[in-house]
């Protein structure tokens, strides 16, 4: 099914740890949202900021679904100031979709949960490790052990960050699918920490964009098959074939 | 009824609202109704495939965004046996975005080019290290591209100019003396962004082009001057996001227009500009295009 | 302690953050404490009182704004006998900023000014018939204006170029040679906003100049293009509004920064600016701006 | 007393017939808003609209001020969708006040009533000629009369404009001072209609403002003595002095 854009009511703003949680009525996403989907989420009547930003789905329901949002600038601060009733510009869902395994091992880094959530509900058990700076960021670990998933939690605070969790944990990972989700360098990292396992391991990439549609060429990542598009092949990627150089 | 249509020197148009090069690819027809469309003019393309710049390519800055994109596209044999068949299904014009490092590579793009509405000779580019605008500042070497595919080619040559050069209206001037069949003005402007974080430009290249809403007076300028100077038509870019930019562009001189960075904040953008251009004209009693501004047809 | 203090070829400044010309006159003093800037520039004065442009003289444009002010002002004698003496009440660096339709007016206009931090030679306007930017477009002009500025006065003289001329560069470079002591980069851009309801330019001249955030990617690429390229101090002038754009121009070279537009958006702006880069430099553990830039003292 | 610049919280925000009332908290205005003061209203955190906009003070009390706003283009439309709790931007009290004398003849059309109604508060009686293009635009009309004015109204749905009232009723202009507010059209034709009188005739103008403190040179209008600044001279000029060519 194509994506649509509408525009689209915010009907529920709350926290969730440190994040803010975006509701959207919206009777249609349920029919077309798959594991992997993106949105473009867009400020309506302004021309300042100009640009929609990429934001993950995070939940969809009959008749809504969700976004978890982390204030990083001016955009993810404007959205986390969203009132209900205002309105939001949604282009989707974007991105090309995948069937998760029934199982396998979830790596979540801060934000990086957020798909990774939504994923996890496309699944029937699994592991996940998962790391944050500070302990009120670690979120939706219950809701994840409810989805019948290990939860394995590091912070920085206390013990390290979730590529020292990886290490300690490889045993776990064996044969496993791997889906992972968070920043750059942790990624980097994550791959050599991984070796061999890191055949199995896809990962979330994240990138500037402009339209989200394959359109204007802006959201490349390096591969060992030349540029390919965020919004179009990815967000998910075998982590083999990307590029850290 | 409202008559929209318009004839850009032979090329004949049923609304003055054409897609323009390089903000948008075949997904978009699953958002945009192509057949409501003037024209769509492809991303650029070029003899060989191209793999654009390092990221990132592309942010934002007030009221518009800076790119770095360096024509990224998989060369004019892929647009003609790929995507040329694939966009003929819609019912609207077709343009191709033509993009050479030199006179041979614009000739031979433009005698390989078939079946299209026209070619815009993209003499602009601000991102790529050869050509680009480097060739668009240059009266002279305007002149001679556009001649050299005037000659290799019948179909309308659109000339695309760039903001940077010294004196655009004699650069305009240029490309209609070669025999260009229309000017689009203009492309992007400019620009730079610095990353503090790193102290550094944050597009690699250092300069980008800027576009969006926040170019939209000086692109106008542009256009106003050249629509004044030159006898072919303009096809206006630069900004355009609501009918009322549109109708700027009709008052200042233009005979169609370009919409480009506005479908990344409003995909609709293109649709909502017609449909709100024939109420305006509905309201004020106007039945065409060539009654409000009378310059060109 | 951070130390923000600017030499600017011998202009010795508390901080960087100078107001603009022409966006403020004497009432500024009562909303913005002008002791803790590190300069003001006064707008602009000629030889005899001029009227300026019928109105209206300014919009609003997507991120900015656009004038067409032209320059209204009562003449240097004004300035001297009753401005200058009302603004040494303040413990600021002031500049006059001045503009002739002749080299010969430059050099009057400059032999009567004293008592100022320095003399800023406004080559950029566009919004008048006669000088303006038609001078700061060619670097002969400009090279003239200086000289002849420079052998008049022996207060630093400061050059403010527009960014329409055709290599900004060589233009820097011929105030340079010819005496200047810093660059201002730039003036506003030429625009154009059409009153769709009549049809016609907003403005009476038809172009204006276009200043604001909008123009800040373009004009911070003007003034890294001067200051990689010649000696003297650049004072970065464009759609600063925060202290952040305010670094983005010190890392593009800039040694100094004029706010202007922005004080019409918020007049405690500059002092933000000030406030929040003294901040900032704290956090990431820089003692002053020779740290930051390194490139100009 | 000088101006100010504040960020200050609109605490109301309610129609007014076809207008918008907005009232904003604020302990100071009361000490130093006199007759004929306006204020700069600016968005708070946005570059877009980047120019605050001139509007009148409407009321003036203990602890806030309003103003009274009509939809015309985006920036009046952003106003009037302000809502309670949110922060405007506040330069002012701004322009040359003045002393109104005890008792006079206002004349307002549409939106000219704002100033005017504030201006009456200044005085102990007097007469108001009003015109509307519609009849749900007649606003205050009650609230006058408890002011000691005599009200006249018109709407061009039923009527004429209020120059066919001026021109109906000119005996009851003589002798008096008079302030006018409207349309620049509206303006232009008083002072034909108004003749002699217009000597004793002021005139509220409005122009475009960048900055509303003399330092742009923006707002000139020009009178018989060369131009001159709206922000600063003004908002109100001698009939007598404004060039209307
Ligand atoms: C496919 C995809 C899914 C995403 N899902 C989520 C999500 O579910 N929740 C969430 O909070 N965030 C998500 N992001 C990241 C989110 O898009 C950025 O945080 C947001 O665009 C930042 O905008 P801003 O205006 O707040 O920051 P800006 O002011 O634009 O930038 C602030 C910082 O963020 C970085 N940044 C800006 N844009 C991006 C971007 N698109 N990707 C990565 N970094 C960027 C900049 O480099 C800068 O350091 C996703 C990104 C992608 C590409
Ligand atoms: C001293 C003064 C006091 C004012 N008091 C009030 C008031 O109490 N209530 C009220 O509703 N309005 C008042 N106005 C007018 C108000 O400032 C404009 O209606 C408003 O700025 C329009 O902004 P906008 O963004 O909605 O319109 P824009 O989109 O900017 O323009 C829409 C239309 O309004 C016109 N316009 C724009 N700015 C002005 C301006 N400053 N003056 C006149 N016309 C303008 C334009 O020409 C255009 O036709 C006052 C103006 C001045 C100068
Ligand atoms: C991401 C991006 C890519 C572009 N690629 C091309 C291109 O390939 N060829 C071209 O002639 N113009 C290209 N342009 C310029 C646009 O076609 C247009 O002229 C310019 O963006 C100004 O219009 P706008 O403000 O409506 O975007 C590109 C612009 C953007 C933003
Ligand atoms: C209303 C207005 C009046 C100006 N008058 C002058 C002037 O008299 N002399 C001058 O050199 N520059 C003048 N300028 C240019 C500014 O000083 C400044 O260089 C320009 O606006 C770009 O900076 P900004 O984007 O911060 O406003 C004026 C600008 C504006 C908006
Ligand atoms: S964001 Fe435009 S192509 Fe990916
Ligand atoms: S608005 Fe700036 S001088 Fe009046």
């Amino acid at each position: 099914m194509p994506p649509t854009y509408r525009i689209l009511p915010v009907i529920e703003n709350r926290s969730l740890g440190p994040y803010t949680y975006l509701r959207i009525e919206d009777p249609e996403m349920l029919l077309v949202a798959r594991c992997g989907h993106f949105l473009m989420v867009g400020f309506s009547s302004s021309i300042d900021p100009f640009l929609p930003r990429p934001l993950s789905l995070f939940e969809v329901e009959e008749n809504s679904f969700s976004i978890l949002v982390k204030v990083r600038g001016r955009g993810s601060d404007l959205l986390s100031k969203t009132r209900e009733g205002e309105n939001l510009k949604i282009l989707g869902p974007l991105g090309t979709p995948f069937n998760p395994p029934e199982s396998g091992v979830l790596i979540a880094g801060g934000i990086g949960i957020a798909p990774l959530y939504y994923q996890s509900g496309w699944m029937k058990s699994g592991k996940l490790f998962y790391g944050t700076k500070k302990k009120e960021e670690l979120i939706l670990t219950r809701e994840m052990e409810e989805r019948d998933f290990t939860v394995k939690t590091i912070t920085q605070e206390n013990g390290g960050t979730v590529c020292d969790l990886v290490r300690m944990n490889k045993n776990d990972i064996e044969g496993e699918k791997i889906f992972i989700c968070g920043p750059w360098d942790m990624i980097r990292a994550l791959k050599e920490i991984l070796g061999e396992f890191a055949r199995n391991a896809f990962v979330y990439l994240e990138r500037r964009m402009g339209c989200g549609l394959g359109g204007c060429k802006s959201c490349a990542v390096k591969t060992n098959s030349g540029y390919k598009l965020v919004c179009q092949e990815g967000p998910l990627f075998p982590l083999s074939e990307v590029r850290f150089d | 009824m409202i008559d929209l249509s318009v004839n850009l020197s032979g090329i004949k148009l049923k609304n003055p609202v054409i897609l323009a090069s390089g903000v948008w690819d075949l997904p978009y027809r699953e958002i945009i109704d192509f057949d409501r469309l003037g024209g769509v003019i492809y991303k650029g393309v070029s003899l060989k495939p191209k793999e654009g710049n390092p990221p990132p390519r592309l942010t934002e800055t007030p009221c518009g965004v800076i790119n770095s994109i360096g024509l990224e596209n998989e060369g004019v044999m892929n647009f003609i046996e790929e995507i040329l068949p694939t966009l003929k299904e819609s019912n609207t014009a077709i343009f191709s975005n033509i993009f050479g490092e030199s006179i041979e590579e614009f000739s031979k793009l433009s005698s390989l080019i078939r079946d299209v509405s026209g070619i815009e000779v993209n003499v602009s580019c601000p991102n790529v290290d050869k050509g680009g605008l480097l060739f668009g500042k240059d009266p002279n070497i305007v002149y001679s591209i556009t001649k050299s595919v005037c000659n290799e080619t019948d179909l309308p040559v659109i000339v695309k100019l760039t903001p940077s050069s010294a004196n655009i209206v004699e650069v305009a001037q240029a490309a209609s003396d070669a025999g260009a069949s229309a000017i689009s003005a203009v492309n992007t402007f400019q620009g730079l962004v610095i990353d503090i974080e790193t102290g550094k430009p944050l597009l690699k290249r250092g300069v980008g082009g800027v576009s969006g809403p926040a170019i939209k007076p000086l692109a106008l300028y542009n256009v106003y001057q050249i629509a004044k100077s030159v006898d072919i038509p303009v096809i206006g870019s630069g900004g355009i996001t609501t009918y009322q930019d549109a109708l700027e562009y009709f008052f200042a001189g233009s005979s169609a227009i370009q919409i480009g960075s506005a479908i990344f904040n409003n995909p609709l953008a293109p649709i909502q500009i017609i449909d709100n251009l024939k109420k305006w004209m509905e309201r004020k009693g106007y039945k065409n295009l060539k009654e409000l501004k009378g310059k060109y047809e």
